[in-house]
């Protein structure tokens, strides 16, 4: 039984965890259990920790329940930095009745989907540039739209361009806890081709972090915000 | 890497187009690549060097550029238009194909033509890396189609709780202010109570010419003095109406020393002198 | 552990389970789970078992899977002879929150909290005579609300009107021991808060005892304690 294992792991953590009894700490397994079983939505560790007991450990407690649920029909995923209880994708089969109707991207939109999700921050030069296509509006407006993306801030360079990175739906919908987790980023800077340039100066940026600003980039102008979000 | 000029993407319909005629009109045609359509003069070399069934960080650059450049010819040949950026791409390539097969001194300004082939060979790499991405993002399992979250959720039920403050002194000012307006607001409301002397006039006006005899004031204004409160307010009104009616002929006043009782008649043509005593 | 007992019991029904082979039995379970966690209402049996293998043992999955689940912080429930997954019934407190908002008392209500402390017992009717304006009944809402004064009893008068009275949440809240601490008219002039000029027959009364009942008081009826709090 796959499932003995998990409970050994748990009886190993209670071990650790001094500051609780093992009966403390299978009710606050019990706690987090219940409250995100309950949501539809990841919840954060620290929204956790201030429902349960002073002083309990939620990062062991949550590595202790993503174990024991590790090999069941359910699974505790680390999402957008939160953490959220989703049906193991092996079992997708059995839920074709309860899948929602996807937005269908097309394939100009996917693919610059991706270049705002791997080179972060980007304008739209830079997705034109990797692509060697001008990106419709239409293009953007529907990623936009879909809360995938988000207008992050602009480039400080001539004409201030808008750069473009994803947002915590975005890192939801795909299931990913960060952008550093996103498939094959990790190659893909190895060989250079998250880089701007040429390989021959080799600088690889990260991608970048959804959250704040990149050192070239300046926070959006009120009118940025205020006004249609379509960038001209 | 300026050469590729972007082109639209309603550009790419045409391209593609372009190319279901070739596809068909030239089954001979060393370059058959099965795609929906190109995006761009990038795209189309990508699907070029993916038809060289190499992997693309190896690819020759030159026998690239030339099956670009046999691939324009074709369909240049078949008399199709092309967009500007196709043709723009075409030149370039021709270029640089010419700065690959001549031996050339690097000035250390310009990029010698490897420099080029590298810098073309980067771009194609991307492209096709984002490509690759694409494709991996979208067969992820993905909320919603793959995987699911707790479909019957169980709500957080908010009791909104209303916590009042207030201090001692707040009460006790509040009620503090509120005794003594309304200690203050009864005498407002004594006032109300006035005869005023219109009240008297239209009083006394009825009476005239049914007061033959001298009569006190006090009981022709009896009725009237019925409520405590008023006496003052109704003897007053009735001692200042008189004497308007008095001053315009119709009433006579008496009174024999202050304070004494004042008396009222009609006036009578003869009764002149009675009037001066009227002063009280 | 608890687990371990759910462990065993499942591997009892796996040996009993003689069409499914352990890892069947582990695949159906998982099935079930993801089934259930997903779906938007509980399940009956039957649809469940028409979207697992041919021939599994609904009921005994059920069985064991209701075990396992019957310490943890979700239960697996029958309800109304179909199956979901319920918060256990001890830890619904954490699905429920509290928003306190803090609020001052409007002026009416202060001035009518203040005529009942000094009053009481009170009518609503004495109120509206010594406040010389209709009281609105979201003012007595409002400072039942806030636990600070209470029905006391009804008026031994025509209608039997409903008097009110403070609480000892009152006391506590303005720092009294007795009503009897609030302060007469000679402190109030000395407070500064009473005008030294106010009329010499103004009074305000000593506060009544807050416990026990007025002579011409009688207690409330059964119906005033348990229909809803607002007298109209």
């Amino acid at each position: 039984m796959a499932n003995s294992a998990a409970v050994m792991i748990a009886v190993d953590n209670d071990a650790n965890a001094q500051s609780q009894s093992p009966e403390e700490w299978r009710q606050s397994l019990r706690m987090i259990e219940a409250m995100l079983f309950a949501s539809a939505e990841a919840l954060a560790a620290e929204d956790l920790a201030s429902r349960l007991p002073e002083g309990a450990d939620v990062a062991g407690l949550l590595a202790d329940l993503k174990e024991t649920y590790a090999t069941r029909g359910v699974n505790l995923m680390q999402v957008a930095g939160k953490w959220a209880f989703r049906t193991a994708g092996d079992l997708k089969f059995l839920l074709a009745r309860e899948a929602v109707e996807q937005r269908r991207l097309s394939r100009a939109a996917l693919e610059t989907l991706a270049i705002i999700a791997y080179h972060q921050p980007v304008t739209r030069a830079d997705i034109e540039e990797i692509r060697g296509v001008a990106t419709s509006t239409g293009t953007l407006d529907v990623l936009l739209e879909s809360g995938w993306i988000r207008m992050r801030g602009r480039r400080k360079a001539p004409g201030r361009p808008i750069t473009y990175g994803t947002t915590e739906a975005f890192l939801t919908h795909f299931g990913l806890d960060t952008v550093a987790d996103l498939p094959g980023v990790d190659e893909l800077k190895a060989a250079g081709l998250l880089d701007s340039r040429v390989p021959a100066n080799f600088t690889i940026p990260e991608p970048g972090a959804t959250e704040g600003l990149a050192p070239d980039e300046d926070p959006l102008d009120e009118a940025d915000l205020l006004g249609d979000s379509t960038p001209r | 890497m300026t050469a590729a000029a972007p082109t639209s993407e309603q550009d790419q319909e045409k391209i593609w187009e372009a190319y279901a005629v070739l596809d068909r009109g030239a089954s001979d045609s060393a370059l058959v690549v099965d795609v929906d359509g190109f995006e761009g003069p990038l795209d189309l070399l990508l699907e070029l060097a993916r038809s060289q069934k190499v992997d693309i960080a190896r690819i020759s650059i030159l026998a690239l550029a030339d099956q670009y450049l046999a691939y324009i010819e074709k369909i240049r040949s078949l008399r199709l238009e092309l967009a500007a950026d196709y043709l723009v791409m075409a030149a370039w390539l021709a270029y640089l194909k010419s700065r690959l097969l001549i031996p050339e001194v690097s000035d250390g300004e310009e990029p010698t033509g490897e420099e080029l082939a590298a810098a073309l060979a980067f771009r194609l790499q991307r492209l096709e890396a984002m490509r690759d991405a694409a494709a991996r993002l979208a067969n992820r399992d993905r909320l919603g189609r793959d995987i699911f979250s707790r479909g019957d959720p169980e709500p957080v039920a908010i009791t909104r709780k209303n916590e009042y403050s207030a201090t001692l002194h707040d009460l006790l000012a509040a009620y503090a202010t509120q005794r003594q307006e309304k200690a203050i607001a009864v005498v407002t409301i004594g006032a109300r109570a006035v005869w005023s002397l219109q009240d008297a006039r239209h009083a006394l006006t009825r009476l005239v010419g049914h007061v033959a005899e001298w009569t006190p004031m006090e009981v022709l204004m009896s009725p009237y003095l019925s409520s405590l409160g008023m006496r003052r307010s109704v003897t007053a009104s009735a001692f200042g109406a008189s004497l308007e009616l008095v001053r315009e002929g119709k009433l006579e006043l008496r009174q024999t020393e202050p304070f004494a009782p004042l008396y009222v008649r009609d006036r009578t043509p003869l009764a002149l002198v009675s009037s001066e005593t009227g002063n009280g």
